[in-house]
């Protein structure tokens, strides 16, 4: 049986959850590879989560949120944009492909679009294979 | 041999020597200790076997104070060993409490770090081919020595711990803290860090603080350092927001950004995570492009957010293959 | 410690969720979670039935915590609080995963599916087992209102709020009230005189016992929240001198209006150059003079009015300024009617009519003869002093686009409809009471649509054209809604404020400041004293960002902790 | 170049019947259900645009106005009630006007009682003329044979004289009416060819009017094609046939049946018009201009003293018979004095030339057309070469 990535969302509440919840109401299918964790705004959203999530095994994590502008707490999603790309980068230092964060922004209309990046996510996260993360740490702790 | 003294050992694991430096920096003070306790062992200082600690019922030493991060089987050995042998396990400095700056070997791989040592280095003679293995056969005897691990721990990935004392190094007038608190017999919950405060550095350091936003990242010798306002309003790169205090503020109050040896604060599970989302959001900007470009000022920001925090981190190492 | 008892409930949802879902499967897997000590798959549990057995179990096994895997938590979670509150249990203390909308409803493998409901119900159970109570907060509501701006929005929310026996303190920065209203002759479509509209408006706000009015004034500081504000107003006096007052609201209503167009921007028309060429506001002085004449004192044989100055430009605003159309088509009727035997031309983009009785005014317009001429968006009519030779005094040059020509026409008095601005100090206002401005200028409202006259701010409303340009009937009807609002809040007597906000831990906060900034609701503040920062709950949104932001974990987002989330993350991976 | 807007225009137009302009808004509906609305000439809209702005010139030389036949169509779907065919037909007046060199036209147009005044003193005068001219040489108790009171030769004479002179204003006007719309114009390139080439059109138009007929209503076209032909018919009979027809009392059919057919022709439309007008029963009969009426109201009375003169005449009347004709005759000559080369009348001659000459300018334009896209082609590189 192939490999399933197994995905841990972060989603706003006012926009990308909404937007999931629409897709929801339209029928729109998705690969079932994605855990949801709803936030009030992605800016509530503290890098250690995506780490955690990796840490813990997940083999993708997504973050959605307001589109620029659109924010409901009118600034937060900003807090995001800031953050992801500094964390992208020390992400690949610590050995994880750039792949497996995705920072995406989905309003509460764009059910299609959050179907959309969740399959895609997924195929990317087949191609890749399974987050290195734990493999390693059990490596480690086996043989020092 | 019985004794009403305190029974004490010190001890270093991969570490730099600046731990030990740190206790004899308590000046006379090491003298009353003298005084106050037989030294059993204690490498830089007092001639002391591992013999000896293994000839030593369970539980003799009254106090071990582990110095170092553990990088090799003979750091794990002694460690188990002393953990075996003391009533208390101190992990003193931050290698032994976080993994300390050998944990930065946790961002590479033993193998790269070997060959880079022992096979690339330039000031190997040409063509040598030697690599240290535990076992090695010399004209007939076999040598073994410690193996090398293939990344960095700290103390407590591989023994309990009762109290971490951080620091690189811990304050002197800490050490004298924690060596009376051992004497006196008062101590704090075990697990708790001593001899240090449960707020960050900003808390002590003595630069005016004001509202956060930041335009541009500054390594300190590139601008003329404003000596009363906070360091990170001024562009430079300052862990103090993400590191215990207790040190005394002494990097930032001399015009040096705080590089975190204290470590995290309780509720902080990541203090690299944490730095990098404290410091990004403070950035001045809303275009993705101009943020790109303030972030270009932060080169190696796992090597400075982790600097000494690696092994203790949620990833505890870098996981590339 | 012990995992606290957890009963788990899985909706069936008719077939919405059984259909794909496995929900007993799911059901007998939560048995299994920690800590739970019930679990049941249910055909609604929305119903009454549902909660029922909901507060039922509650009762029987002694609850502590409550999960129920159903809709989105966007859809009952209000529901299901409310049938724990009827056991005796915190609402907060009730989680939900959302296995419909974002699981049954967007898969079709049932396995994966159902799997995946396992992984939700996980993080659903062990994140409900970290949640504490919470109480929401109640403050008191301050029945005073504080207006800003003397127009007629401004005028009309003080007296309905007066006239319901709420004290007002009205703010007005200008000598006199009234606003851009005071400017204005009469009033399109209906023609009826904006003086007589204002004159017993201000009479009664001037002699109201229950309106306190403010002239030469401005709010320099507005501090608190909700039902709790504090406002710092400076009363110039004639004479230089100036009195610092404090007063205690509960409700603010910013009704700054705007600022016209400053026509000489437009070069292309001459205003400032040529006497001729006036703005609206001019000739609107001119009318309640009672007399249309050119600089020189002679009548105007030919007056053209030119519409969308500064207004729908790619070079000034992009935005329509909404009373412009009519206004001119009422000049076109006052001259007309004043000068019989001159002829009016309109020169304009587009002309919008859309108002109650506009169309038809426009079509008056027509039968009263008035030439209309069509440009190009992007392009400006060219204003020209005329040769001694000609019969006018100006000429306008105007590709006219339906004829397709270039023409030239005759002028001796040019009404520029200069469209509207924000002020010039909107910004600063904006500052003082926190709230925000689009991309133009305007004051932005919580929702376009549904929420038009509140703010991002609590007990913060924009009413009248500071939140966009606006005619007289739009300006009065927010201006009585944010009045309505807020008598609704006073009629409460007490607001109550959700228990999901953030709180600083004052032992941990350093006092590193990281965080001040952060705060898009000015919510977080620093005592200088103490050297702490602090949330003020009721400002507080919950939107998590100062939490995220805290280098020393010293803020916590009640309910949505790094704890709760840390053990959300575990359980969904299993 | 900027064209010069004059809002006073309309004012001019007025009298005209050009009433309802300034309510149009443009939005095309008229040309749009317009039978003959086509690139080069779209109208009613862009004429009525012109006359809004005031662009004189600009109307002058329109020769839209002569291709629309007023079927109505376009009042009919107007949003505004802008009467685009009223407009179209008050700019024909108006043209009408602009073409006559003498001013009597604007003047008529402009005055019904101008008009009326000006057809009474003719009529006047005409009666004591031909009386004055009748006793002189003949009885009044004969009205044919040696000395008749009016006799046909001489009358005829009269009649061709008259005609020259029409003709010669007739004739005028329209060389004016070709110089404002195609003979000014230098930039656009006729050649004797294209004139001679649609000549046959001025005929044509002028016998069948054959694009009336293309208009929805059916009815209109009829009935002014029947008006039209009596007349025709009733002017060739006068004009070459006046002895035969003046003959008696016996009844010579090959000339009689057609006069007879003509006035009745004559007699049935003009009473249909009236009526239509009078009932306002269709768009084009909604608005009337006093010289609509005096128009009809003309032919008809001209119509029916000719009848009554001939019966008078063949019941041996010949007295009676002898003062209708001068009553005929006083009504007849300011008809044509009058009425064809200043007024209504004068279309006759201005629609079918104006179809003429459209046609003619449309093909000149086309030719300019297809010479520039050839000077476009010539001036791109020949690609494919290139590539080859």
């Amino acid at each position: 049986m192939s490999f399933e990535p197994k995905i841990v969302g972060f989603l706003c509440n006012w926009c990308s959850y909404t937007g999931a919840d629409l897709a929801g109401t339209s029928r729109i299918h998705y690969a079932p590879n994605v855990r949801v964790i709803r936030v009030m705004c992605s800016a509530r959203i503290d890098p250690t989560f995506v780490i955690k999530a990796l840490a813990d095994g997940a083999d993708g994590v997504l973050v959605c949120g307001c589109h620029p502008g659109d924010c409901h707490y009118s600034e937060g999603n900003y807090k995001t944009m800031r953050r992801m790309p500094l964390l992208k980068r020390m992400l690949a230092d610590l050995g994880i492909e750039d792949e497996r964060v995705r920072l995406e922004w989905v309003s509460a209309s764009e059910g299609k679009r959050f179907a959309d990046i969740v399959d895609d996510m997924t195929e990317r996260l087949r191609e890749l294979g399974p987050s290195p993360v734990k493999m390693v740490l059990a490596g480690d702790a086996g043989e020092r | 041999m019985a004794s009403d003294k305190l029974q004490i050992a010190l001890y270093w694991g991969s570490a730099c020597g600046g731990c030990d430096v740190a206790v004899l920096d308590t000046d006379a003070f090491i003298l009353d200790v003298a005084a106050a306790a037989d030294i059993r062992l204690w490498p830089i200082a007092v001639d002391g076997k591992y013999a000896d600690i293994e000839a030593m019922e369970d539980g003799e030493l009254d106090l071990a104070i582990y110095n170092g991060a553990v990088r090799n089987s003979e750091n794990e050995r002694i460690a188990k060993l002393l953990r075996a042998k003391s009533k208390l396990l101190v992990a003193f400095g931050s290698c032994a409490h976080l993994g300390g700056i050998p944990g930065l070997a946790n961002l590479t791989s033993r193998d790269e770090i070997l060959s880079t040592a022992y096979l690339h280095n330039p000031s190997l003679e040409k063509g040598s081919k030697t690599l240290p293995l535990p076992e090695s056969g010399v004209n007939g005897t076999t040598l073994t020595i410690p193996s090398f691990y293939k990344r960095v721990y700290k103390l407590d990935d591989v023994v309990p711990v009762d109290y971490y004392v951080p620091g690189c190094p811990p304050a002197f007038d800490q050490v004298q803290a924690v060596l009376e608190a051992v004497v006196g017999g008062d101590l704090p919950a075990v697990g708790s860090v001593v001899g240090a405060s449960d707020r960050a550095l900003c808390d002590d350091c003595a630069r005016v603080k004001s509202e956060k936003r930041i335009k541009h990242f500054y390594r300190p010798w590139q601008i003329m350092i404003d000596p009363d306002a906070c360091l990170l309003e001024q562009g430079i790169l300052c862990a103090g927001p993400v590191t215990r205090s207790g040190c005394g503020s002494r990097c930032p109050s001399s015009g040096i950004p705080c590089r975190g040896c204290y470590g995290p604060l309780d509720g902080v599970v990541d203090q690299g995570a944490k730095l990098l989302s404290a410091v990004t959001s403070v950035i001045d900007s809303t275009d993705p492009e101009e943020i790109d470009r303030i972030i270009d000022g932060l080169p190696d920001f796992a090597g400075f957010a982790y600097r000494f925090s690696m092994p203790s981190s949620l990833l505890q190492r870098s996981v590339g293959q | 410690m012990p995992e606290p008892r957890t009963g788990v409930f899985i909706c069936n949802c008719g077939t919405n969720i059984a259909k794909v879902v496995d929900c007993d499967a799911v059901a007998e897997a939560a048995m299994a979670m920690p800590g739970v000590v019930a679990a049941r798959s249910y055909k609604y549990m929305c119903s009454n039935p549902g909660q029922e057995m909901i507060a039922q179990d509650i009762a029987d096994h002694g609850l502590e915590r409550v999960v129920v895997a159903a809709c989105s938590p966007r859809m009952h979670e209000p529901t299901f609080r409310r049938a724990a509150e009827t056991a005796g249990l915190n609402p907060y203390l009730v989680e939900m995963a959302n296995i419909r909308e974002q699981c049954s409803w967007v898969h079709d493998d049932s396995t994966a599916a159902t799997e995946k409901a396992e992984d939700m119900v996980r993080a659903a159970v062990m994140r409900v087992a970290r949640h504490e109570p919470l109480e929401r907060l109640s403050v008191d509501m301050c029945p005073n209102t504080l207006v800003i701006g003397g127009g007629i929005a401004g005028l009309t929310a003080a007296l309905e709020l007066a006239d319901a026996g709420k004290l007002v303190y009205l703010v007005e920065r200008q000598p006199g009230l009234g606003g851009n209203v005071a400017r204005v002759d009469l009033t399109a479509p209906y023609l009826d005189s904006a003086r007589d509209m204002l004159t017993d408006r201000l009479t009664r706000v001037v002699e109201h016992r229950d309106i306190d009015v403010m002239v030469s004034s401005e709010l320099t500081r507005l501090d608190g929240f909700v039902g709790n504000f504090k406002a710092a107003i400076t009363v110039h006096h004639d004479g230089g001198s100036d009195e610092e007052r404090q007063v205690d609201v509960g409700s603010v209503i910013v009704c700054t209006g705007y600022r016209e167009f400053d026509a000489s921007r437009a070069t292309h028309l001459g205003y400032g150059k040529l006497p001729n060429v006036i703005t609206s506001f001019e000739f609107e002085r001119m009318l309640r003079l009672g007399r249309i004449e050119t600089k020189e004192g002679r009548l105007p044989q030919y007056v053209s009015v030119i519409h969308c100055v500064g207004s729908r430009s790619e070079e000034f605003h992009g935005y329509c300024s909404r009373v412009c159309c009519m206004t001119a088509l009422k000049y076109a009727h006052e001259v007309k009617s004043a000068l019989p035997g001159s002829y009016v031309s309109d020169v304009y983009v587009d002309m919008h009519a859309f108002g109650k009785g506009c169309e038809d005014f426009y079509r008056r317009s027509a039968e009263v003869k008035t030439l209309f001429l069509m440009y190009g968006k992007g392009e400006h009519p060219v204003v020209r002093k005329a040769d001694p030779s000609d019969d006018c005094g100006m000429l306008i040059t105007v590709d006219e686009l339906l004829s397709g020509e270039t023409i030239e026409l005759p002028a001796d008095l040019i009404i520029l409809m200069v469209g509207m601005e924000p002020r010039e100090d909107a910004e600063a206002v904006t500052r003082l009471v926190n709230i925000s401005q689009d991309k133009d200028g305007w004051f932005i409202e919580s929702h376009p649509k549904l929420d038009p006259v509140a703010t991002t701010t609590d007990g913060v409303y924009i009413a009248g054209a500071c939140q966009s340009p606006k005619d007289i009937p739009d300006s009065v009807a927010q201006a009585r809604a944010a009045a309505g609002r807020i008598l609704g809040k006073i009629s409460k007597g007490k607001l109550e404020i959700d228990a999901m906000f953030a709180e600083v831990d004052e032992d941990r906060c350093s006092g590193c400041r990281m965080c001040n900034e952060i705060c898009p609701y000015t919510a977080i503040e620093f005592d200088a004293e103490t050297r702490r920062s602090q949330v003020i709950s009721a400002l507080c949104k919950a939107c998590g960002a100062c939490v995220a932001t805290c280098p020393s974990a010293a803020i916590k987002a009640k309910h949505f902790t790094d704890e709760q989330i840390f053990a959300e993350i575990a359980g969904v991976l299993g | 170049m900027a064209i010069r807007a004059n809002p006073k225009l309309i004012e001019e137009l007025e009298p005209y019947g050009a009433e309802d302009v300034m309510k149009c808004y443009h939005c095309g509906n008229c040309s749009a259900v317009c039978p003959f609305s086509a690139d080069p000439y779209v109208f009613p809209r862009k004429p009525m645009r012109y006359l809004q702005m005031g662009l004189e010139e600009k109307l002058q030389d329109q020769l839209d106005p002569w291709l629309c036949y007023y079927c109505g169509e376009c009042s009919d779907q107007c949003p505004r009630d802008a009467e685009p065919g009223e407009t179209m037909m008050s700019l024909r007046r108006w043209l009408t006007a602009r073409y006559d060199w003498t001013g009597i036209s604007r003047l008529f147009y402009r005055s019904w009682r101008w008009e009326l005044g000006a057809i009474l003193l003719v009529a006047v005068l005409t009666a004591i003329a031909f009386t004055l001219f009748g006793l002189s040489q003949g009885s009044l108790a004969s009205y044919d044979g040696p000395n008749a009171f009016l006799p046909s030769s001489s009358i005829h004479i009269f009649d061709w004289a008259l005609a020259m002179v029409l003709l010669a204003f007739l004739l005028s006007n329209a060389a004016r009416m070709w110089w404002f719309t195609m003979g000014r114009d230098k930039t656009l390139p006729t050649s004797v060819g294209s004139y001679v080439r649609s000549l046959w059109m001025l005929p044509a138009h002028f016998l069948t009017q054959a694009r009336y007929g293309q208009c929805e209503r059916k009815g209109p076209w009829l009935t002014h094609l029947a008006l039209m032909l009596s007349y025709l018919t009733m002017l060739v009979l006068i004009m070459f046939f006046l002895a035969d027809m003046a003959g008696g009392p016996g009844i010579d059919w090959r000339v009689h049946v057609f006069g007879y057919l003509a006035t009745a022709g004559l007699v049935i439309s003009t009473i249909l018009f009236l009526r239509n007008r009078a009932r306002k029963s269709a768009p084009q009969y909604r608005h009337s201009h006093e010289s609509d009426w005096i128009f009809l109201v003309l032919i008809l009375v001209v119509a029916l003293t000719g009848i009554l003169q001939h019966i008078l005449h063949r019941s041996g009347l010949d007295v009676a018979a002898n003062v209708t004709y001068v009553v005929h005759l006083s009504l007849v000559v300011p008809m044509l004095a009058l009425e064809v080369p200043f007024s209504k009348w004068s279309h006759l001659a201005y629609r079918p030339l104006g179809i003429y000459l459209a046609k003619v300018r449309a093909t000149a334009l086309a030719r300019s057309r297809e010479g520039d896209e050839a000077a476009q082609r010539g001036a791109e590189p020949a690609a494919p070469l290139r590539a080859a």
